[in-house]
């Protein structure tokens, strides 16, 4: 792909999310959206970047905090609303919420609101696709926090012996809600740590997006070369409070001037400055517009939709 | 001196006064000494006894629930927190398999006193991963002991009976019970953990209730009681050990019978408490037992299902009506408040 | 065309012509490729299909119950196998938080084609981590199946109808029934996953059992029906979904029922049916109905007290005496053979 | 102590629990000890080593594999014969059996027959330690089984953030019932993974129990001063099948050449060895008919002792 379009692909997605969430925290306090939001806000390179190196084929999981994920593999935002605002034309018919978002088609398998869940879905998944010989790549994207639980280790160990096809994807915000990580991981380096399993490890800093990508990118290539999982380490800043979209520095646990710094160096704002190699203000903007008003028509249709009859409370339990 | 207080403030002060007591007790969980403080029912208490005996911990259910049997039978008495029962899920291992199991399998060589306080209930569109209760999976492994208070004052009593127990005591709260005031006593005496209580009088029905349920129900009692109809409310109060014989008192004299349990009927609860009620009324119920609970559903999340997933007051007052046969009450005059608006947004 | 079988190798078999059939079905757990595959159950699946379909894992329960959810949403009908139901303790985050949700929180758009076996039942003195039974567990959470046959056809049958089913099924095994012997079809024909059978016609009363249960109920009857009495034996065979058709059928003419649950009764099986049949047959039943299931006590290791903890053939002959007011039956020259002695030592 | 003292320590310890397994092995066949044997046999040197280097407050806890560390830890044999034929007098009265181990009055804590269980209450028991500042070191052993489990690195990571005096001890067998480490773990070293952790890290391939025994006081020496917890891997050779009184070399998965080379440093006869510098042939074999006598007598009680009454049953499930 040519430079120039990667790095508009990149932003479209950066931006599509960075709006999207704009969209809802600009209409939560109405109490249309009766859903527990964790807003991914700040990690938008991460979602952008490696969602931009898998192909449409490819699976990704994620938890409670995937808006970023859904709208960067789908650039869909109709079932999307609509699951925000509880309607039959959401995602999961409104049954899930913004914690739930599944998008089979595009390759979204699940997120989850059980710290930890998905990952060994993934793997099973994984085995599933080298059993199919489909070639399709697996990424599941987790937290700091997921990472105390057991069932991150056995995953990573499983995934290790069994050799499968899947992208680790650490997202490291340093926070689990509001405990720090040096408060729960008895140990300097994850990637150290993760280094000694027979798994390739990356890591970084970057809110580039372009440099996820590449990571992204390199980090496929090694699973699929050295025949084992791969685990890629991204830093980012969770701009708003744990659950809500608000802001919370004034409660203590953390400080404005942190936001301040990583606020500098802005995934969406990066990617925007960059695109000026290539493109006009008038065609950043037109690119922006676009997105505006896909974002516009899906809230308007969302809120606008039907809730579920109540008899659908009954379907989909079974198959 | 009994004070008006929350709910919320009743657990904190049992918890506190408990660890002022005895330097045993400790409180740990996930997020437990953050800011937020477990919806407040932990507030204070890392100020007043240090980090030490109130402490957040790693996110590690399974090892954190074996955590507190090794220090319970190292001489501690701990408390451990989960903001959501569905968490505890993580832990099942620990707790059925071990902590369960410990006393009996030392032949009662040592005690395992530990409170496992876990909180239930309804939030904001939380859905499925959020909403469950498990009563009846506790009260189901013979080691344990499960409780469900849903007054202030029992919240207190029980929870500073739960610590002193040299047991494994389930404490189930539900959290819109947390802003429910009411009276209770400033000293810290202890309410049995294996007594239901008649929370509202009346001759014609029996509605037992859990947690929350009672809320449900004794609204349903104080409307119908305006036509005349007088409703029973018993407060199981103690799945594990069940005190079947209040109920069965009461349905005797009734003569009709609602289960109304916060949780699925298949399995749950509320076939124990039926099956019991059946046999010890034998001849004597005037009608078929209704029991009343979640829609057999993964809970969802907008709010036109949810409503329809979760029984209610109303729900309550149309089962009465049907097995008293009566008209149904008109209800378009009443004033359904929901303690949910006090736990409005964002969970 | 039928031929008689072990309930072992009905399982095996099974398993054997369904991975030929389909290629998206595997096999795994911990230990089933090793060379005593699971009490031999899985006898020939590594041979004939190789280490990809038929595995042993890292110790790691809950990491492959999702694992299972994984590859079954990608598209493969995953075997997952526990050596015991306990182990399975560790696996029920992944089962009730994402498993049995999965379907309803996509809105229907994708299924969970997975088959959980668990193999529980008494052993050799292996007391209180090896014991469980925990179907009323399981059938309390929607969205999961639970069957539990009791005779090599069921076994064939009901694993064949799992692993076609497109839900989550939790297959539960008495390891007393894998020596029992029986007629099977050569045929991979499905047998119902939501019916009860009578497998012992009777008019004076109604035994409903789970699992191992209906192996003493059988001999009960048998040897009450010297005496003239007519005990009905009802294989529940499925505890979720629940046929409580059948049951209710057979209690409406015996008007006598027993309960014969293979687990603890508070707030178990037992109590659904109780609930079940009591509300069904209001006013028809000459007696309480009685539930029998273990002891509730963490099950001991030493023979004499194993014994009383699980309940057998003579209490259940004891228990319909009781109820249908007889005196007791010499049993002194009775013959309760014991399948234990096929499991003989160590496990 | 002495040296010659301590070496006399270990051979008792080591050669108590060799002659009790005997003894278990003699009269399995007879049927009256109902509960699955999981045999020691093979591995003295690390039950007598580390207990050994324990102080009676000192505290342990173990897997169903557990009569070494039972035996090492109390040299008390009347209440664990007991418990292995049912009795009354048995350690739990007959309701735990082999796998379910407990002498509260000696330090031994618990034993647990699923796997990994007792680890985190092994951390508990060293937060309960450190509170009540009473000096106690926990040691809990474990298999290379129990670290397939998620549980084993929750606990791991917790002893280690929290900087709890708690003494890992891995039984290297490098078995799982039937399945090599290499089948279930994905990395090469556990100890390297081990090392990242703010934990400090001994291993060992020695059959010595001095040798143990000295690597164990190092471990706690280490867990004191650096207030963390230690890890001490400790490999040997399983003899017996793994569930069960009998050798099983003829089953497939193991090669009985393996057994001769390990054999060669049986841990029982390299102590026994060893006591020739500082006992005469007579003085060992007196000590050796001392221990005899003593399991003797006490099998001979417990054969001779009553079971617990019907009504035991339904005692002991709440204080
Ligand atoms: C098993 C489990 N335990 C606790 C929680 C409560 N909880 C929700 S999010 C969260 C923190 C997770 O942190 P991290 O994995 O770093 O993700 P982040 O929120 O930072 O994206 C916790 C503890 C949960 N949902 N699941
Ligand atoms: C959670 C759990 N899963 C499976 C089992 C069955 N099981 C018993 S022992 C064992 C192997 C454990 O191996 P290891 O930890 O190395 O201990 P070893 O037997 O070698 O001493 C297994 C899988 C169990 N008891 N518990
Ligand atoms: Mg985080
Ligand atoms: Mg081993």
């Amino acid at each position: 792909m040519k430079e120039k379009e990667l790095n508009r692909y990149l932003y479209q997605k950066a931006y599509l999310i960075r709006r999207a969430e704009a969209a809802i925290r600009a209409d939560y306090a109405s109490d249309k959206m009766k859903t527990p939001m964790h807003m991914s806000t700040g990690g938008e390179a991460i979602a952008a970047g490696v969602c931009q190196a898998l192909r449409p084929q490819d699976q990704i999981l994620g938890t409670y905090r995937s808006h970023g994920i859904y709208l960067a593999k789908t650039s869909e935002t109709d079932a999307f609303f609509a699951e925000m605002y509880g309607k039959a034309t959401g995602v999961a018919k409104g049954k899930g919420g913004s914690m739930h978002l599944t998008a089979v088609d595009h390759g979204l398998i699940c997120t989850s609101a059980i710290v930890g869940t998905t990952i060994p879905v993934a793997v099973g998944a994984a085995y599933a696709n080298k059993m199919q010989k489909n070639g399709k790549v697996v990424a599941v994207f987790f937290g700091d926090g997921a990472v105390d639980e057991g069932v991150f280790w056995e995953s990573l160990n499983s995934a290790c012996v069994m050799k499968l096809p899947v992208l680790f994807v650490y997202e490291d915000n340093g926070l689990a809600v509001h405990v720090p990580a040096e408060q729960r991981h008895g140990y300097k380096s994850i990637i150290e740590i993760v280094r000694q399993f027979n798994c390739n490890v990356f890591s970084s800093e970057t809110t580039d997006p372009e440099a996820v990508y590449n990571l992204a990118l390199q980090a496929i290539g090694a699973m699929n070369k050295y025949q084992q999982p791969s685990f890629l380490r991204l830093a980012y800043y969770r701009y708003l409070e744990h659950v809500g979209t608000n802001e919370d520095f004034n409660s203590g646990y953390r400080d404005r001037a942190e936001f301040e710094r990583w606020r500098k160096a802005d995934p969406v704002e990066l990617q925007r400055k960059k695109l000026g190699k290539w493109f006009s203000e008038g065609e950043i903007t037109a690119i922006e517009r676009t997105i505006d008003e896909q974002v516009e028509g899906s809230i308007k249709r969302a809120d606008e939709a039907q809730f579920s009859q109540p008899q659908a409370l009954y379907e989909d339990v079974l198959a | 001196m009994s004070r008006l207080m929350s709910y919320r403030e009743a657990l904190n002060e049992a918890m506190a006064q408990e660890m002022r007591r005895d330097p045993r007790v400790f409180v740990y969980g996930i997020d437990v000494a953050d800011h937020k403080r477990t919806f407040m029912s932990s507030k204070g208490l890392v100020e007043e006894f240090g980090l030490d005996r109130c402490f957040s911990t790693p996110l590690a259910e399974d090892a954190m629930t074996g955590f507190g049997l090794g220090a319970a039978i190292a001489g501690m008495r701990p408390i451990h927190v989960h903001m959501r029962v569905d968490f505890l899920l993580l832990g099942l291992n620990q707790l059925v398999n071990m902590i369960a199991t410990q006393r009996y399998g030392s032949g009662g060589r040592f005690a395992v006193p530990m409170v496992i306080r876990a909180i239930i209930g309804r939030g904001w569109g939380q859905s499925f991963q959020h909403s469950k209760t498990l009563q009846s999976w506790f009260a189901h492994i013979p080691g344990l002991k499960v409780v469900m208070p849903s007054t202030p004052r029992d919240a207190k009593g029980m929870l500073v009976a739960a610590i002193r127990d040299d047991n494994p005591v389930i404490f189930i709260e539900h959290r819109w019970l947390y802003d429910v005031v009411g009276e209770v006593p400033e000293h810290s005496d202890e309410i049995r953990l294996d007594g239901a209580k008649v929370i509202h009088p009346g001759s014609d029905i029996t509605v037992v209730a859990t947690s929350w349920m009672n809320v449900e129900a004794v609204k349903a009692a104080e409307i119908l009681k305006k036509r005349g109809v007088g409703v029973e409310v018993v407060d199981v109060r103690s799945i594990s050990p069940f005190d079947c014989q209040t109920i069965i008192d009461s349905v005797q004299r009734t003569r009709h019978c609602i289960v109304a349990d916060n949780d699925w009927t298949h399995c749950g609860f509320s076939a124990e408490v039926a099956a019991t009620v059946y046999e010890a009324c034998m001849g004597q119920l005037r009608a078929p037992i209704r029991r009343i609970g979640f829609a057999p559903t993964p809970c969802p999340c907008a709010r036109p299902l949810e409503n329809e997933f979760y029984p209610n007051a109303v729900s309550i007052i149309r089962a009465v009506e049907a097995m008293l046969k009566l008209s149904e009450t008109d209800l378009s005059h009443e004033d359904f408040y929901s303690y949910e608006n006090k736990f409005k947004g964002p969970f």
